[in-house]
């Protein structure tokens, strides 16, 4: 079995091409894949459509995210929980390009984005949720009455590269994440057809990681990169809090 | 947003919600003032706090220094996590969620309407928004409580008849905590439940877009 | 908070009316709530409906299972993924009575029976699948067309409680299961409104856990029971071989 | 059933599928006689078997005296782990069927027809059947390879032009190792890609009641 470790972030993205669909795990800080984001913007690759939960840049200190591709030109449309600030002070990198039609945007509840990439791993087409329904998310969409309450059609959401960060991982690729760094990470693997992992440790021997306490099994994984200490990888930082 | 607004302050508005909680109950609390009902001693009620990231049992704000990079709150706090916690993925923070789990989650909104409407996720004359979590909370979580200030900024009122924005979702408000006071969506009109100190009666009526029912 | 701990099997079992709807975790002996089953078979609780991955009985030696309550006359009903042997020379013990209309069954891919529980607990009222598209369970359903394939729409299924094993539990309720002892019931937990666990060690404090390696949160549990060593316990064992 | 039947042994049988196996491979093996394929040698060929049960890379049956008595294959039977092994739950053990990571599933059927539809979980005149995970792998693996006997203990074929049993999947199967050979369901009849030693192509032919492709 050959591992999966790749040498660098830009070799792990280097295949990837114009028109790519990516989910990029994270939430706020934590299991976001920021060095393989860096690598995506100097790799150049344009028209992707971008899965996250937010289009990035709504906090401080800024790091390499969505918006940055965005702000790059390399983003044909996103998929996200979050298309603009919700407080009429923020400005997002993002609103500039969206607003001037340069971006399409699909703004889907977060708990909808989760389930929708989940059911694309699980071989789930479609499914039925509670959530936006008697919303504008809802307009002129299939809905249905069972048991007296009305859902909303969902579709499964494909992608072809997932983009994640874990806190360790065996040459095979079975992950662990530590804390609030699991987010979205797991179902973008299911996602997806490749994914790519950002590790913040050193990769384990095949075996290491005990079976009972794997969160994502290698089989979803295809490549791995260790993220160098910093300054040369990129790592979570606090938080610059804002009064509100 | 200022301080310096009449009546209760933040952290009396979010005081007013957390008392409502009950031992034992999960609650999802929103970001910005619904984060701050964490921090009201409602003595030894246990609460167990759930962040749609998949944090089951979090606990007070990380100290200065000694937090953990990876462990945020849905405001994308470093929080601690209290004796219990687990950690979940995504997909599984919302089935809890969806599933019916959370007895109450506490919103931040623009607007509340008479029938239990409210509005939180985009702002007139905004392209895109910001929904987050809050639709699949709204539509599934036992009961929905918001706190907002009772006022605009340029003076209009947030409860109102009929929500003029974008909905959240239909007809879930049960309790809302302004500074102004405590009130309850009453289908026709709010009912008060609380007067905020220094606030009269009078302030509240004509602060509010729909009956007030007292 | 109060520890979820129930003195005895007798106690964790006590409440459970007749006409319950009762999830029964376990793939073959791991993870199968063997004493449970023995306390509601002494319990008595009658027009049972029962949801487990077989109707019992067909491996040897045998152990208190869902056939035992048949054979008892509790049940009414049961669905699953195996009601009848797949070899004509076994004979369930569930079979007679079946074959007698003494209780109804619904044949239920494996699949599709932990999605509908597993959709029960997400909220999800229904979702699609490819399992039993085109095999006599799909007539006169409800199928569906997407991206040129057909799938078959499936219901959630919830239940008023859910009889689990695992090997480790705190007093909230936190769960860590051992291999395959895991099986259906973390989806069985989510699914019902009461979940009942007999825990294979001493049920450790609150916090004893790392959250990182919770299995099934303790929010999805309400009561458990620690299992009491051989003789007093009833223990997986090792299967005997049959020739085939 | 009998090892004293005509042409291949069950292990032979299982190595004919077995051998088919690529480098990488996630496999899922039937009770029974799939079960054998993990007993083939394939060289240094990584394979990963997966356990409808949530076992992903198990190895072996554990030796008498050293079982994990809450580890077992689709089987039941106490295996061990191969390094690198993960363990879900059951609804994310078929998320990974269903959402098309299994690169074959070997099934044992009652009947495979030219056109690729099999039939493994209900026999004649029973009420009820034993569909287990087979739905879900025959619907959703990549592969669908089937190991049988080549007659029923009455002697008739199993190789039919249409199944009269209830099927599991139409259209899936494209190997079949009988005791008799190996075949591929090609439409109209089945192709022959291998015959027993000992087996005369007139036995199969009399034994097969759809065309036999050379």
């Amino acid at each position: 079995m050959n591992s999966k470790q790749y040498p660098s972030f830009r070799d792990a993205v280097a295949d990837i091409p114009d028109g790519a669909i990516i989910a990029f795990g994270g939430f706020a800080m934590p299991g976001t894949p920021f060095n393989l984001i860096k690598a995506l913007a100097e790799q150049g690759a344009k028209h992707l459509t971008c899965i996250a939960n937010t289009t990035g840049g709504a906090q401080q200190p800024r790091m390499p995210d969505l918006g940055l591709l965005v702000e790059q030109g390399q983003v044909r449309k996103v998929i996200c929980a979050f298309t603009a600030a919700t407080r009429a002070s923020d400005v997002l990198p993002f609103t500039k390009y969206y607003e001037a039609g340069e971006v399409e945007a699909e703004l889907v509840p977060q708990g909808t984005l989760a389930e929708r990439l989940r059911a694309a791993g699980a071989g789930i087409p479609a499914f039925y949720t509670p959530a936006a329904v008697g919303t504008e998310l809802a307009h002129g969409r299939e809905t249905r009455v069972m048991n007296g309450r009305e859902y909303l059609l969902e579709y499964a959401l494909p992608v072809d590269y997932a983009f994640l960060r874990a806190r360790r991982a065996d040459a095979f690729g079975n992950l662990q994440f530590h804390r609030s760094q699991r987010n979205f990470n797991p179902v973008m693997a299911m996602a997806a057809r490749v994914a790519i992992v950002e590790v913040d440790e050193d990769i384990l021997p095949v075996g290491a990681i005990d079976p009972d306490q794997v969160h994502t099994p290698g089989i979803f994984i295809h490549r791995l990169v260790r993220v160098p200490p910093p300054p040369g990888g990129i790592w979570p930082v606090v938080r610059q809090e804002r009064r509100r | 947003m200022s301080d310096a607004v009449k009546g209760w302050n933040r952290q009396q508005m979010a005081d007013q919600i957390a008392r409502e909680f009950q031992d034992g109950w999960i609650v999802n609390l929103g970001v910005g003032m619904p984060t701050l009902c964490s921090n009201t001693d409602i003595g030894d009620r246990h609460i167990i706090y759930h962040s749609e990231n998949g944090v089951i049992g979090y606990g007070p704000i990380a100290p200065a220094g000694q937090e953990d990079l990876n462990l945020v709150n849905a405001g994308g706090q470093n929080v601690t996590l209290n004796p219990g916690a687990a950690v979940v993925h995504h997909a599984d923070s919302f089935a809890i969620i969806r599933g019916g789990r959370i007895d109450v989650t506490v919103l931040g909104a623009y607007e509340v309407a008479e029938n239990g409407d409210f509005a939180n996720w985009r702002l007139a004359g905004t392209k895109g928004g910001g929904i987050g979590g809050a639709m699949d909370l709204a539509a599934c979580a036992k009961r929905v409580f918001v706190i907002m200030e009772h006022l605009t900024r340029d003076g209009r009122p947030r409860l109102v008849r009929r929500c003029v924005l974008p909905v959240t979702a239909r007809g879930v408000v049960t309790l809302v905590a302004t500074n102004y006071g405590l009130f309850e969506p009453a289908g026709e009109g709010f009912r008060l439940r609380e007067l905020a100190a220094g606030i009269a009666v009078d302030e509240v009526r004509s602060g509010t877009s729909a009956t007030l029912v007292i």
